[in-house]
């Protein structure tokens, strides 16, 4: 009987599994280097300090420069979109690369937060940002982390969201479109029973004459085949690209209908099954 | 100490398993034996099918009846069409079954009337397992004990086990708020704190009741896995070629959550424990009880890097969940069933001919440096990493931590010896966080008020109440 | 004579393989290379993917382009997320990329380029098989030979050689309205002349023009398959307690879809045979050249009784189809071939570690017992059914004849041995079937003349003229 | 090295695979001996050999009894009704309940369509039938085995089947309907790319103002929710069910609707996915 170490001496591993994550590495990087990066990076004080600390993801680092511009008097408007939101557009642009990984642009998303609510503190009113967007768990579903990351990349990609939670009525969904009025919504559901919610949620907002030019719904079990089953709606692939489908709305007017047809050019890659 | 205090159950401080090779596929040292003569983990692998409830069954009881019963009939005609002699029917409730008991119990009823019939006719062995779902949301109400959820949860095992469930599990999510945080920031202390504590702490308060109904009942007590926490972080780490968690972090939270899984078997839970505890094999070697597993044959459901090593050591073969729907070669109940049947009959015949343990070997083989998350729970290393676990038995804070030191260990001790080859992004992620983790304290009382402080306002969700801690 | 007069092939009248035991999966004795550094047969398993274009998808020619170049993206990148170290993926033609040899060209080249793309940025292998639609109607226009359809075919072979697909397959179907009056009747003359006249006639004069094409271009000429007769038999034998056709007489029709399938082989295809061909064991032992085989892993397309036992000798290893759509756990083209990718790595496992023959002997002991079709597909016993062909390789007739009463001695031995039981229904209809084919004549000019006038009124399509038989 | 055979020693076969349909057989049976057959074959002769030779599925057995019985100046009416249809019944009763198979079936078929032959001869005309039904395998599609089945059940329950092949381009399939006005209609497509006729049928039908009580819509890639995604049609599961499909048409009046969530009631058995 051969046992195991035996076997293993004998095998070739690249006719059974090709680590292609490994072979296909380029060289390591360091962020402030990236070309790309460079020229996002403000060169000028504060606003460097402060776009360094978010693109290190480093509260701290963020809050403190983000402090010492407010007390020096700068604009809290100035600090937040030539300081947090340049930093927050370097890590975009790593992540987008490649370079990043999740970890780095959610503590980076989490250091432009903090920045961004000392400098509100000063303004005195939540900051103007590109446009609301509402986001919840379809009711009776609790599987929250995907919709946390759409509501990560809609803020680090300078939206305002809404984040409604987990297992929300559908009720506190259409009181909150009342509201904000967004310009996109999106829905998260990981069951076949809770993405149910979503057709209801379009019912009950046509029946209340409220409208959004999109609702992206995604989540685990959801099927595009589904979601296309109903209107207003667009089937959301990856977290990531919910900004760029918001951005796709209020800077080219996409309708829901055209998002459907053009969602692979919009977010700028391969998605299977839409042809 | 804090959280010891409010434990009353066996801890595990020795290996059943004495060593890894011990172990092989359809063989547990405790087999479990159900009504309709079935037994777990006594000599034979046993196939199991699940499909999710479709879409609309949802709105009235009679769907949510009639899709079960469809369900059940549809795997019992395909068992006995290609000849399985035995296999298992898991039912996941969704939140309407749970938060209905009345719902649940006419469920259980209807399933356990066509098994029964097929029982009857073919003498087809046979076990239905119910998976009530963990309804409770821990920032709302009263929280995670004592809310109607809770109540509904009990109140739902309790039906499920006096209509003729074989078996009761749960995927319960206690620490998962915590955990969640932990994994997408990629803070190995959160993980930790969200697994190894809240997880058990959670844990122990779900089991010690699942248990109490089991013994009114001819229902056994099942397991739980850590889906909420270690398969977050593997599913979203997703292939190889994914950025969005690293495998190593992955690999990490599921030593991690194999001493926190095991707290289901120290309160008195017989297995097979839960088909998506990919954990499974290290609590088998500490406890020997049998072990459902799923793998390659739950590619339905999302993908793994270790669909043939998931085999080695399981007792159950899971297609873990598919689409309620047809396809061309039948209805999924049908196909999937098949599928995990025709791969626990290889299983068997490889028990029948003595030839166990090279198919436990080359299913090993097939993945064990396909990605560290494998490597981890080859069963030498999982028994390993099991006695790491036992090795702090008494504390369920300092196993997690010593299980993830050892996978830490393990993983370095493969790439050293030029087997497995690891990415940048893996290897600054492991270092990272093993440094994190080594220089965490040894005392679990300070590692929990550290971890208190440091994320009651970063992790809104969190309240210390939930797992009676004391602020 | 009246069939071998019109015959101008090399005939096989001796075993390429001595014994049935040197056969195993991966290894072939005449392995293939194609581009894309890709062998087959050469000492590792090649996982297949097959995709059916969505409903829909025919409706023009960008959407059956979107369509199939959506299928090899998903796939590529499911192969790369997993580690597959190569991977198959065969397009079946449906009736209008046939019809339209344009929409050939522009499928293929779509498929081509994306497969291309990730060959050249991971060096993954690669293969793209092309399996145009036999659109012929026996019983429309001028019949099998020489009609529009018949002339699309050929053209669209062409345009898909051309167009850089690695390989060509077809599934014939001469002879297929013999065979379907004989199998729903139970009527083992007429599925004999079917299969082993009607079929083995019609599929020369498909090979001998595949071929030549395929010499052209950087191509090469795959194989057929019986699908159209012997798996229509055992589709409709169905499961143990399906009534429709016994499974004897399904595993009859199995050994004469032997002798048939055969002649594309000797024609000039090299392998991998089709993956449908269930007697392609057969013909790997009589001709050494790989083949393809789909069991456990098809389930989404129809249930079969020997999932495992068709793993034994395959050198690439396919789901046969499935409906393109979303799973939980991916797109179906994502999901069956990280399915088939799992298995042939535990068979590459098997094979670099030399454990091949205990992994077959499983295969193959898994199923042996659980259908008299599974039984006669066991290596060895495919081997003795070669034997038999091969003693008569110059008729066509005989050596069909030959198969079936091998299979029938080979059944009656393991029942006789009580390792395989029969019911009822197959014991009698072996019987009978035996007996009227043991009194069939030895000379197959008789036998065509006899068949030919037994049968053209009972079975209207079936016109002499079409497979160039005087009458 | 094991070999093989010493493998298959050790192997205990049920824990492997059990062959259920040799465990449950019960014994064996003379069709002409069983209590239900019994009570529906004729007592008096020539019907009684007539329909023995259709149970016996022997052309030659029941054509002579035909021909006899014609001559002997029986009608044609009587030697149908009376022989060759109580012969198919008992056939029939045999199938259901497990004793039949398809083989005897089809024999029967054959028999049983050659003394109706016959007999019309002698009526001059064709004789009258349950009801007519066309059925057809879709355009594109070159699978008929399952149309073949589907046309035998027909004629064996008493139906008239026009069959109109396989391959068979829409605008034949509605030709047909408006030459035979039939009670009930068969489609059978075993590809996705195939039973995409059955809508496009259902449309120009009514388009031309055309309508049956039911399609029944089969075949191997055809699913259920595809059928009814449109109107007018049943998805079909097994064959034999086609009789009593149009049986429940004729008798009860039964419309699509109501057959659509009947089915499993009608035709008498657990039908997967109906509930
Ligand atoms: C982890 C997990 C859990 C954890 C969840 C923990 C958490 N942190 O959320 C826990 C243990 C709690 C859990 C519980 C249950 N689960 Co669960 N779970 C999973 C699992 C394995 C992974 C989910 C996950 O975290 N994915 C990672 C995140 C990031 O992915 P995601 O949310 O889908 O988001 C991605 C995209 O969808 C997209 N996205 C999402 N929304 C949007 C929106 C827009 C606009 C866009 C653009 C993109 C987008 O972005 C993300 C990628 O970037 C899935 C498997 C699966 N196939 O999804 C099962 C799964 C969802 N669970 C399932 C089930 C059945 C359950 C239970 C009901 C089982 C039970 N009875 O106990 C319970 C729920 C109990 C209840 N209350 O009802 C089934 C659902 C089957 C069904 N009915 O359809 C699944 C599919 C598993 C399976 N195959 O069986 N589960
Ligand atoms: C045998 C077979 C063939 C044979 C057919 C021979 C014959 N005698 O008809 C041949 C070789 C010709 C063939 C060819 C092809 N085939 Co083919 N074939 C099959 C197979 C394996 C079995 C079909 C069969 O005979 N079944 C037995 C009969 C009895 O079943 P049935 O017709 O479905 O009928 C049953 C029920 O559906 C029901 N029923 C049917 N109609 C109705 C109607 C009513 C009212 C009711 C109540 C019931 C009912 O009654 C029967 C049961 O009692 C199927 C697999 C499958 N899953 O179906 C593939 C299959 C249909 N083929 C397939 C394909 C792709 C092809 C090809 C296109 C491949 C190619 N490129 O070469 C070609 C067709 C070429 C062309 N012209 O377009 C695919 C279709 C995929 C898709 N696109 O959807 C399938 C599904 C196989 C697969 N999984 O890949 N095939």
């Amino acid at each position: 009987m051969n046992n195991i170490e035996e076997l293993e001496s004998k095998m070739d591993q690249d006719f059974v599994a090709v680590r292609y994550n490994v072979e296909l590495e380029g060289p390591a990087i360091t962020p402030e280097k990236d070309p790309d990066v460079q020229a996002i990076l403000p060169k000028e004080e504060p606003y460097r300090s402060i776009a360094m600390g978010v693109l290190h993801g480093d509260i701290d680092e963020a809050l403190n420069s983000v402090k010492e511009g407010l007390e020096d008097g700068l604009s809290p408007m100035d600090v937040i979109n030539d300081g947090l939101m340049k930093g927050m557009d370097a890590v975009n642009a790593l992540y987008t690369k490649g370079f990043f990984f999740l970890p780095d642009l959610m503590l980076s998303g989490d250091a432009m937060m903090e920045g961004l609510k000392e400098s509100e503190k000063v303004l005195g009113h939540k900051s103007e940002t590109k446009g609301t967007v509402v986001s919840f768990v379809a009711e009776g579903d609790p599987h929250d982390i995907g919709k946390n990351l759409v509501v990560m990349f809609l803020r680090a990609g300078g939206f305002e969201a809404i984040d409604l939670g987990r297992d929300v009525p559908n009720e506190e969904v259409i009181d909150a479109v009342k509201e904000y009025k967004p310009i996109f919504m999106t829905g998260t559901a990981l069951m076949t029973t809770t993405m149910t919610a979503f057709p209801k949620i379009v019912e009950e907002m046509q029946e209340n004459g409220l409208e959004v030019p999109a609702i992206g719904c995604g989540g685990g079990s959801v099927r595009r085949d589904f979601v296309e089953s109903f209107p207003m709606s667009v089937y959301g692939v990856e977290a990531y690209h919910t900004p760029k489908l918001a951005d796709s709305i209020i800077k080219d007017k996409k309708t829901w209908k055209e998002i459907r047809k053009e969602y692979s050019e919009i977010v700028g890659e391969f998605v299977p099954e839409y042809d | 100490m804090k959280y010891l205090v409010v434990n009353h159950v066996r801890r595990f401080t020795k290996m059943v398993y004495k060593k890894g090779e011990e172990m092989v596929f359809g063989r547990s040292k405790f087999p479990v034996s159900q009504r309709w003569n079935i037994q777990l983990g006594a000599g034979y692998v046993v196939p199991e099918v699940k499909v999710a409830p479709v879409e609309g069954s949802e709105t009235s009881e009679e769907r949510m009846i009639a899709e079960c019963r469809n369900i059940a009939q549809s795997a019992c005609e395909r068992a006995v069409a290609i000849g399985l002699p035995a296999f298992m029917l898991e039912q996941e409730h969704v939140s309407q079954q749970t938060n209905n008991p009345e719902w649940a119990a006419e469920t259980t009823k209807a399933q356990v009337e066509v098994l029964e019939k097929y029982y009857d006719e073919y003498g087809i062995r046979v076990s239905l397992r119910q998976t009530p779902a963990d309804i409770r949301i821990e920032e709302r109400g009263p929280g995670l004990r004592g809310s109607d959820y809770d109540n509904n949860i009990e109140e739902t095992m309790e039906a499920c086990a006096a209509n003729g469930a074989s078996d009761l599990c749960i995927e319960s999510m206690g620490g998962k708020a915590l955990s969640d945080y932990g994994i997408s920031r990629g803070d190995p202390r959160a993980i930790l704190f969200g697994i190894g504590v809240l997880g058990s702490i959670d844990m122990e308060y779900m089991w010690n009741r699942i248990v109490n109904i089991c013994k009114k009942y001819d229902c056994r007590p099942g397991g739980d896995t850590d889906c909420a926490q270690a398969n977050t972080a593997m599913f979203m780490a997703g292939g190889l070629l994914d950025k969005d968690v690293s495998h190593t972090m992955a690999a990490l939270a599921r030593g991690m959550g194999a001493a926190r899984s095991l707290v289901a078997v120290e309160c008195g839970a017989l297995g097979p424990l839960k088909d998506c505890g990919y954990e499974n094999p290290i609590i088998k070697a500490i406890s020997g009880v049998p072990i459902a597993m799923e793998g390659k044959n739950a590619v339905c459901a999302h993908s793994d890097l270790m669909g043939n090593l998931t085999c080695a050591v399981t007792d159950v073969w899971s297609n873990e969940s598919v689409y309620h729907r047809q396809e061309m070669g039948g209805t999924t109940p049908e196909v999937w069933l098949q599928a995990t049947g025709f791969e626990s009959a290889l299983m068997n015949t490889a028990l029948q001919t003595g030839q166990e343990e090279v198919l436990r070997d080359l299913y090993t083989l097939t993945d064990k440096y396909r990605d560290p998350q494998a490597l981890i729970l080859a069963y030498d290393n999982a028994h390993r990493i099991g006695e790491a676990i036992v090795k702090y038995g008494k504390d369920p804070y300092l196993r997690a931590r010593e299980a993830a030191l050892e996978v830490g260990k393990i993983i370095n001790e493969a790439v050293d010896a030029n087997k497995l080859y690891l990415t940048r992004f893996e290897r600054e992620s492991l270092d990272s966080s093993l440094k994190t983790i080594e220089n965490l304290p040894m005392d679990s009382d300070q590692f929990i008020d550290e971890c208190i402080r440091a994320y009651s306002r970063k992790v809104p969700e969190f309240n210390p109440k939930n797992y009676e801690l004391e602020v």
